[in-house]
């Protein structure tokens, strides 16, 4: 167990410094994050100095480097605040998709555009009435001649609004079994027939959207996969999205310390207060044990093994442990707690509006009771639910109200 | 001994629960919801006002239904139970009861009619900034029957007439308009006020004796009960939400309330809820008959309600799954309400530390 | 709602004080738990002066009385702290039962005595191979002529080595569905083939039996309701059961709270660290939740309702409570803790005995995760499990290693 | 960077858990259990001497293998696997440790390499009483070179030969013999022993600095990294009987290890127990290359590890049912365990308490 850097680490974890210091100045984009103009700048500059994808390989515009040295330079890129997020999922979940199961000629015309933020990707699998279920997918594809005709709705799907690609889900035979009847498709999400609205979070904002199509005609060369073989495809791209979404990203221990320090308790700072600080403590511990735990992943990652599902703990831990820090720190500020307007809280609102997001991330990217089946299941071998759903066609399951 | 409502307190009860279905629809709370121009939902609050509700415990020599605090408790629960956007209880819960407590003669005949008529909205101004209010924590003061000082938050501060004013040196009375000017904050749960009240040479009138922790803690042992019935009904709708949904939602060919995760979850929020509601009658009957045991049976009321509509209304948004966390879902409505509920009379952690000081005093005597 | 005695409430507690004064001194029994020759001696004073089985009718020895009645007895029966715990079983549980499905000969011979302390009663539905699946009874019983020939095991039968009778449940038909080959017996325990064995419990007590049943023979005529109708009369009885159990009988928040005003923290008494009291607060909060539970059960009961499965609540909170107040003052303890010689402990010991304890409570009478079954299904009519054993023979179920 | 033991470790670890599997099933933890006389497994002591893992973080220099910290952490999660009732944490973590932190080149030349050869068993005497060990509860004094007081716990302080005591001006060592009584106590974990020692002008020799509490802990922070570690062990060793036994139980015609609350019951175990080794690994890390960073990694490793632990003990019995609380069961080894190790070098609460004391004083810095 070694926690500090070999020399070459060192080496490399210098170099991605010198790189950020004479390279971030002059594309300060990602510091700010609502602004994809300088996103996609500070991307292609990352791509020009080989630090976009970087265990990518160099044929495909990546890195060529180890898990290691991506996350060193995550480590170094994360001090200044930058903010990578509009690439996320297309670089995390889609293009990977295409990767392994496109024509070369989709390769070539994608991947390097991706890897430069020229474009961006978004992941349509979620459907209204599928959530946990994600094979429940009822959006239809009607083959036509060489070309196949989507209706439906699609859902929660983050940044269809400033996309331009998306992988999506949908059902080419309801008379087989849920599973057995998928097809995965690219499509542009320019096209005629689709309409992206927001959804209106109860947090606020509107990170996500609905994505409806009618009569949406694409070429079955953007097929990726066989014909109704999409859920391995699609258990091929989820794979990796509950490492993505590991980090809540929000407030942690670390910012509820700085808080306390100087917020009122009734008996001197908060900080002082033992039970603050007994709660304080179990929230550390977690924190450094994700931490850390990311960490031995990585170095699975770096000794050719594939990340498992045991992943799935971070994400249950860490939106669990935002909405307690959130809400600590609101009730902490007794009546006063109640005002959330960012000028006059801690943090310009930001446990305000962990408290407020957290309940979503509980249950984005999979609900902590699904995770916690998955660690039942697949990592401890545990039997699977009872599928009464199992050898019965899709139109023939029961739906709710 | 009897430890329910009577048979014409439920009566009452169903009688409430109907007319806010009629008349408090989610829709309605939506309407405050979504204008910021609305502080509440003055067409709901002239209803209840003509329904007598605001008299309820208000004797009847000033104009009052004199009915008692169970009544009034049942009330609450119902209005808790519809996430009402009406400052009741700033106007009920604080106001009227820091009257009966510490008016004089002239001060309930000249008040307690209006307020019990409901032509007067009432607001509790203690808090001067974040963290508990202490002895310590109080800078407003009065000289000459002017108060001077600056009150945030004040729950419905800025549609209030009357105001109850925690100073220095006691509680205060000040009205509505010369040296009071409000400012309307931004909160968690919009769908009930919340101002920044500033005090400069306000006129003022004392309002009991000169220990004013004393007299706010007093009105928040009674306002701390009715709270939790509020509390209380808004915990169990969440259970009744939860529990709809998870009989209507199929994953896996199967209802989602089939699944023991999503069992256990709602017995556990049926667990505390319980709780909750057995704890609060017995803060009923103790502020209903002014036992000893108010301050000691009004903060485990307040704990247990506390606690149980946080869970409930949070593990109802997760039962929900990502439709909980749309704006269109109601789920939220009682997230907000939760939290403006567990802070409105001081936090549950500030209740937790008054209940075992009482248990010490207890065990003292 | 009313928490004070009404006059009627009033007067009958006047009275039920003055007759403690005046009895418990010279029949002090239950204040020796260990003692079954005194509780005996107490129970059948009780019965004498109609404080025995409160709310059963006179003529089967009862008070005739109300629950609220049964309810100020108790109230003022638990100051003299006696224990009443050998007759909890036989009078809250299998008399009723007896009473309920008995013909009038057997219930003149065997309730009257019971009442008294006379006899006592067990009852013995557990098997090794059931546990929360209590249904799957293995023990078989053989009919031949007017007689039945059991054998099998029974285990955790509370108290059966002192117990005079029991009721027995057992398989009288293999090949119907579980719950359809039940039957109900009475039997005397001192029967041949009947052996009685503690089991060590890993608090180190042997509360508990393992009751072996070899071709023991009973007479038809012991039957409690029809042959293969024994599930309806076991619910009968079950019924009962997790009301007698709600209250965990160990160490709550008063007791802590008073070794909490004397044990060191690590900056003065415990009793001052807000951690502590932050947790205690929440203790009480559950106490007095369920005593306040309690005596809404009461007031359903006084007005002809029966009581349902909410009052599962109790045990589940009970139970849990127990163990982590045990734990706390154990830990509070810091290494000096781990000490469980009672003459070194605080409370003589209770804390420790608690933290061993309080794992068989979360289990017995039903575990937590059966408990919040039974809520769930029954108060909240959520679906029940998916059942593979429904419609299944008995002796066709998988059964374990 | 590399956050997993090294293939040589795994090899270590791997040939560790043979040997245990071995000589230390838990029919010979069940041996000292039911019998008050034994101590502990003598047998087994001297074959886990033999193999040299008392002396695997003992610098050859002083007769130990020189492999280090994490060689030892390997071991020792082996041995919390095994629950083995033998004195090597009292020995190895605490006594040894002591010896190389705050030894004298002559105390440690005459220690280290018996207590590497197994010739030498010890005990660390801190405790005083009930509640935390401060400066102002150490009553122990040491006048002219013989020290005397009470300690109470020692764990292993009846079999003892060498004894690391806290008196009010720092640590010494006090050997078995003159001026030493031992009176066994009764524990929750009878398979480890604990005494209280009575000192009564018992020679001593100072060992390191006038700061005895800031000794002390010190010797605590290697400690808590590698009692961590048993503790991991002992957790997992839970979750894989706890699954075990869910795979093999039959209830209602189904493994009950199909039922939702059984399976996020162990995954919930599965999630602290992983947070728990990863937090020990870091811990492993600062103790073995001596890190400025190991107060902190260690309180976090030892909160993390006593947490993961106790949840695990205790809901492994839930999952037995009634067979889990039975004496036959070996639910309740691990349950006791647990326990004991989690108060031997202070409680959670203790440690929780420095952590966040650490934290503060890293962002003062």
């Amino acid at each position: 167990m070694d926690f500090k850097d070999s020399d070459a680490e060192a080496t490399y974890r210098a170099a991605a410094r010198d790189w950020l210091d004479a390279n971030i100045a002059e594309h300060d984009a990602g510091r700010y994050p609502d602004d994809m103009t300088k996103a996609k700048a500070w991307q292609a500059r990352k791509a020009a100095g080989g630090y976009a994808c970087i265990t990518w390989p160099q044929e495909w515009g990546g890195g060529g480097g180890t898990p290691i040295e991506s996350v060193i330079f995550g480590q170094e890129e994360a001090k200044h605040a930058v903010d990578g997020s509009y690439f996320t999922i297309g670089l995390g979940m889609c293009v990977p998709t295409v990767m392994a199961y496109a024509d070369d000629a989709t390769k070539h015309r994608f991947v390097g555009p991706a890897v430069r933020g020229d474009e961006i990707w978004s992941q349509l699998f979620s459907e209204p009435a599928g959530g946990s279920d994600v094979a429940a997918i009822r959006t239809r594809a009607v083959r036509d001649g060489d070309d196949w005709v989507i209706n439906g709705q699609k859902v929660w799907t983050s940044g269809a609004h400033y996309s331009d690609y998306g992988i999506v889900l949908v059902r080419t035979n309801p008379d087989v079994p849920k599973h057995q009847g998928l097809t995965m498709f690219w499509l542009d999400l320019k096209a005629p027939g689709i309409e992206i609205r927001s959804i209106h979070q109860m947090s606020g904002g509107s990170s996500f959207n609905e994505v409806w199509f009618e009569d949406v005609r694409i070429s079955d060369a953007q097929r990726l996969g066989p014909v109704d073989g999409g859920w391995k495809v699609a258990l091929f791209t989820l794979m990796n999205e509950r490492l993505a979404i590991g980090t809540s990203g929000g407030v942690g221990p670390e910012d509820i310390l700085a808080f306390a320090a100087q917020a009122n308790g009734a008996d001197g700072p908060l900080l002082k207060d033992t039970a603050f600080r007994q709660t304080l403590a179990d929230w550390w511990v977690q924190s450094e044990g994700l931490r850390n735990t990311r960490m031995r992943t990585i170095t699975a990652l770096s000794k050719g093994q594939v990340p498992g599902p045991e992943s799935s703990i971070g994400k249950i831990v860490a939106a669990n442990q935002l909405q307690a820090i959130g809400n600590t720190a609101v009730e902490a500020g007794d009546q006063y707690g109640i005002i959330s307007d960012p000028a006059l809280t801690p943090l310009k609102g930001a446990f305000h509006a962990a408290t407020m997001w957290a309940p979503g991330l509980r249950i984005a990217g999979g609900t902590d009771e699904i995770l916690k089946n998955i660690i039942a299941e697949r990592v401890l071998g545990l039997p699977g639910e009872i599928r009464v759903d199992k050898d019965q066609a899709f139109r023939n399951l029961p739906v709710g109200a | 001994m009897n430890f329910d409502y009577s048979d014409d307190q439920k009566f009452l009860k169903d009688e409430a629960r109907k007319f806010l279905t009629a008349h408090c629809g989610s829709d309605r709370v939506r309407a405050v919801l979504d204008d910021p121009a609305k502080a509440h939902d003055a067409d709901l609050w002239k209803a209840v006002g003509a329904q007598g509700w605001l008299g309820a415990a208000i004797p009847e020599e000033f104009g009052g239904l004199g009915l008692g605090h169970i009544e009034l408790c049942a009330i609450a629960e119902e209005l808790g139970r519809a996430c009402a956007p009406i400052p009741f209880a700033s106007t009920v819960y604080f106001v009227a009861e820091a009257l009966m407590l510490y008016g004089s003669d002239t001060q309930k005949v000249r008040w307690l009619p209006r307020i019990a008529a409901g032509d007067v909205n009432g607001a509790f101004a203690t808090s001067e900034g974040a963290g508990p209010v202490t002895a310590r924590s109080i800078r407003t003061t009065v000289s000459a029957g002017k108060l001077t000082g600056e009150k945030i938050p004040v729950t419905d501060g800025d549609v209030a007439d009357l105001i109850v004013v925690l100073a220095r040196d006691g509680l205060y009375l000040v009205e509505k308009g010369v040296g009071v000017t409000a400012e309307v904050l931004e909160t968690l749960d919009p769908t009930r006020s919340a101002a920044r009240l500033t005090f400069t040479d306000a006129p003022c009138e004392k309002l009991g004796s000169d220990d004013g922790i004393a007299a706010m803690q007093a009105v928040f042992d009674r306002a701390a009960v009715l709270l939790a019935f509020e509390q209380l009904g808004g915990a169990d709708r969440c259970l009744e939400m939860a529990k709809g949904y998870a009989l209507d939602r199929y994953a896996f060919g199967r209802q989602i309330g089939g699944y023991q995760a999503i069992k256990h979850k709602l017995a556990d929020m049926y667990v505390k809820n319980e709780l909750a509601r057995s704890n609060a009658y017995y803060g009923a009957w103790a502020l209903n008959v002014g036992a000893a045991e108010l301050p000691l049976a009004a903060a485990t009321a307040r704990v247990a309600a506390s606690d149980a509509y946080w869970f409930a209304s949070k593990e109802n948004i997760q039962t929900h799954g990502g439709m909980g966390f749309t704006w269109e879902s109601d789920c939220h409505l009682y997230y907000r309400r939760s939290r403006q509920l567990a802070l409105v009379a001081g936090s549950p952690a500030a209740w937790r530390e008054r209940l075992v000081g009482q248990l010490e005093m207890r065990n003292a005597a």
